[in-house]
């Protein structure tokens, strides 16, 4: 998962999950490189929290714009047809589900699609950001993370241990192992691929929480 | 109605900011920051004071400025992550902090602009942030109350404003700047262009004047980029 | 006051509760008059509930812009400085204790400041418009009215009797006759102006409502 | 992304309009009102409507046409005032109505957009408006709590959008349009000028395109005045 190359893998995987025509919110990290893999021809449309629909690429040296930055703070261009409004507005799209898709990162996932992404135990707490509104309101949100912590331990778990960035808001699951679909009401994880290479027998040793295979 | 004055310092004394009260200070990281009113408030000399911003400035620009001469009290943000020195204020117990979502505090700002008296909001149900809040099904879905913020100093940045006080920010330092703008008894924008009234076009104007107190051009704006990223 | 002047005359009246400085919002009817009392040299800038600041003058025949009207549907010009917003931010505006000044009209206003002026007696209601929202969120609200209704009763009551528009909202009563101001706390007015050639007498006899007098 | 359509006839299929559905129509009086989207609703013959909207229109234009062909089964407006056809149908128990006060109205379109279940406003609080409904006092103050409007079908009209659905407003015709057009499953928009995507200040749009699933170049535009004052 450090490598490069993994979570391009990563990255790669969570774009099929794009739409054309998809307002989409990608967090830091991981899905940020989400917008490398959009399909050709396929038109979705990046937003900001900070106040942007219509995320381009990063700019040209002769193109960084202070007044232009990204919710990374990372300075950014923007695509034709771009529209740009307050932060009270922008979090009204967000929890008012305009948003098609969310890809953020987690350090649990429960199977009931609880996810905890905020605090990191005995690091000082940095804040939520937007993270607790983006899993509130967006249509779909899928969670992109690896399937195990440093210590081997399972990140997906019947209940999160750590506290909640949110309750019953992830769709999806993905991982360096395998894709998971969230089944709320069942209150378990649909295991729906496996990554190449990658086993039952691998899944069922590095996974906490209770899923069913269902392999599409 | 020209309610422009000379200098940031003489829109802080005209305001009556003074120990213990409440600003609320736009800006996303350091975009759209009020940055000359950030120096001025430093100069006043004002402590105690509960900071409502998204973020904390870094160690040596923006609110870190106000951390480093001890003027806060308390900050309310969603996020903190650029500013060692407020991680050693916190755990030494100099400053306080209380997280809002970034989209509840963007509302609760609204809300107090706006005369609402709380609002229920999905964002924070089942997490640390609901805790000691009322909660409340609507429809099958659960909702956390929160509470309007208003603050007795809003210090604001646009790019262009009128005499009258109306504003027009650029690209996404619009931010909190709009909403923090009308939630609070007294607000004072700073620009980096100000304009005759008639100038702007009133189809265009993002906040208007009645919200502004005060209005000034800023004397100089480093504009400082936190994360310059290239490709 | 149904002749022209006994109209202007509580307009100028009311005229006199501006500042310089204000942001006001004037009711349809006797208020709209008042805008043509504004001292010379005061600053006072109108506000219009569907979404402008900075009413003018109504316009010249080749003026007339459909797309510009005020809260009374009538067309109108702007003045230098003014804009335009949607209805949820100029209700914003209101409720947050943005309008320093609403001047409006009132069936009936009640000693502890209750007003109510949209549903009339044995007529079909046409709705609340904005006054509802106008007299709970206005920093100062002026009611200016008949002294008395048709039948000669008095329109300053104990209670009222009519549906309510808003309750413990009105601030200053101005009618034909005198100006009260309203003791909330106190539940009771208190007179504080007579008209030209009014008496003392005339008011006790034509006034339903508790009043203290202190006339200044 | 090219969200434009050619007709209002085909806008109003596309976004599945039909008997008993719930729409919000944009426009204070007759101003900003989606002429040509109305014109074709009364083509679609879809009956049982439910129609939030500030107003009723006038006998013979605007929402009054629904009236007049008896589409309307229920309106939720603030006032009604410049329609007889209305009082008849009212009074004859043919025609529901819910009064609900301008701002409130606004607030509950903008709650239903923004994803707020629930918030309290001062405004009715002692009047009709409330009755049935929870209050509360917060700090001092009464509050009536009020419940987010959403709809099926969201109908506005902007002066100027391009083929992505971003949309500007001109004037006071902004009004209900801009917080209608975020409370719809589907919000469609009739524009007098149909622009390509780039065309438009990014800084300038009132309406980002997220809002806006279809989009068309209304035929043609009456924009009919009901007070014509002229000094």
């Amino acid at each position: 998962m450090k490598s490069g190359s993994s979570r391009e893998r990563l990255a790669e995987r969570a774009a099929k999950e794009l739409r054309d025509g998809f307002y989409v919110n990608l967090g830091i990290g991981i899905p940020t490189l989400v917008a490398n893999y959009v399909p050709d021809g396929m038109n979705v449309i990046l937003h900001s929290e900070n106040g942007l629909l219509g995320i381009g690429p990063f700019p040209h040296d002769d193109e960084v714009d202070p007044d232009l930055i990204n919710a990374g703070k990372q300075t950014i261009t923007t695509v034709t047809g771009a529209s740009y409004f307050d932060s009270a507005a922008s979090f009204g799209m967000i929890r008012g589900g305009h948003i098609d898709l969310a890809i953020l990162g987690a350090l649990e996932v429960s199977q009931s699609g609880d996810i905890a992404n905020w605090m990191v135990p005995g690091k000082m707490v940095k804040g939520m950001g937007g993270a607790m509104d983006l899993v509130a309101g967006a249509k779909r949100v899928v969670a992109v993370m690896t399937h195990t912590d440093k210590s081997g331990a399972s990140k997906l778990l019947k209940e999160c241990e750590l506290p909640l960035t949110g309750k019953r808001c992830i769709d999806l699951v993905i991982t360096e192992k395998a894709v998971f679909e969230v089944d709320k009401a069942a209150n378990r994880l649909i295991l729906i691929e496996l990554m190449p290479e990658v086993t039952l027998e691998e899944i069922a040793a590095s996974t906490a929480a209770d899923y069913v295979v269902d392999l599409k | 109605m020209d309610k422009s004055v000379a200098s940031a310092a003489e829109a802080l004394e005209k305001a009556g900011v003074k120990d213990g009260i409440t600003l609320l200070v736009g800006g996303f990281g350091l975009c759209g920051i009020p940055e000359n009113l950030i120096l001025a408030l430093r100069e006043t000399g004002a402590k105690d004071l509960t900071v409502v911003s998204n973020n904390a400035g870094v160690d040596d620009f923006g609110l870190g400025l106000l951390l480093q001469t001890r003027q806060i009290r308390k900050m309310v943000s969603s996020y903190v992550g650029e500013n060692k020195l407020f991680e050693q204020l916190y755990l030494s117990g100099e400053l306080e902090l209380e997280f809002v979502p970034q989209g509840t505090l963007a509302e609760r700002c609204r809300a107090g602009g706006a005369g609402i008296g709380g609002f229920y909001t999905p964002t924070g149900y089942g997490t640390p942030v609901a805790e000691g809040k009322e909660t409340r099904e609507i429809d099958g879905k659960m909702y956390v109350l929160e509470m309007p913020i208003r603050g007795d100093v809003a210090l604001v940045k646009a790019h262009t404003g009128d005499k009258h006080g109306n504003l027009v920010y650029r690209m996404t330092a619009r931010n909190f700047n709009q909403p923090m703008a009308t939630a609070a008894a007294v607000t004072i924008a700073e620009v980096e262009e100000l304009v005759e009234p008639g100038s702007l076009d009133p189809d265009q104007i993002h906040t208007p004047s009645i919200f502004v107190k005060h209005i000034l051009k800023g004397a100089h704006y480093e504009k400082r980029i936190e994360q310059r990223t290239t490709r």
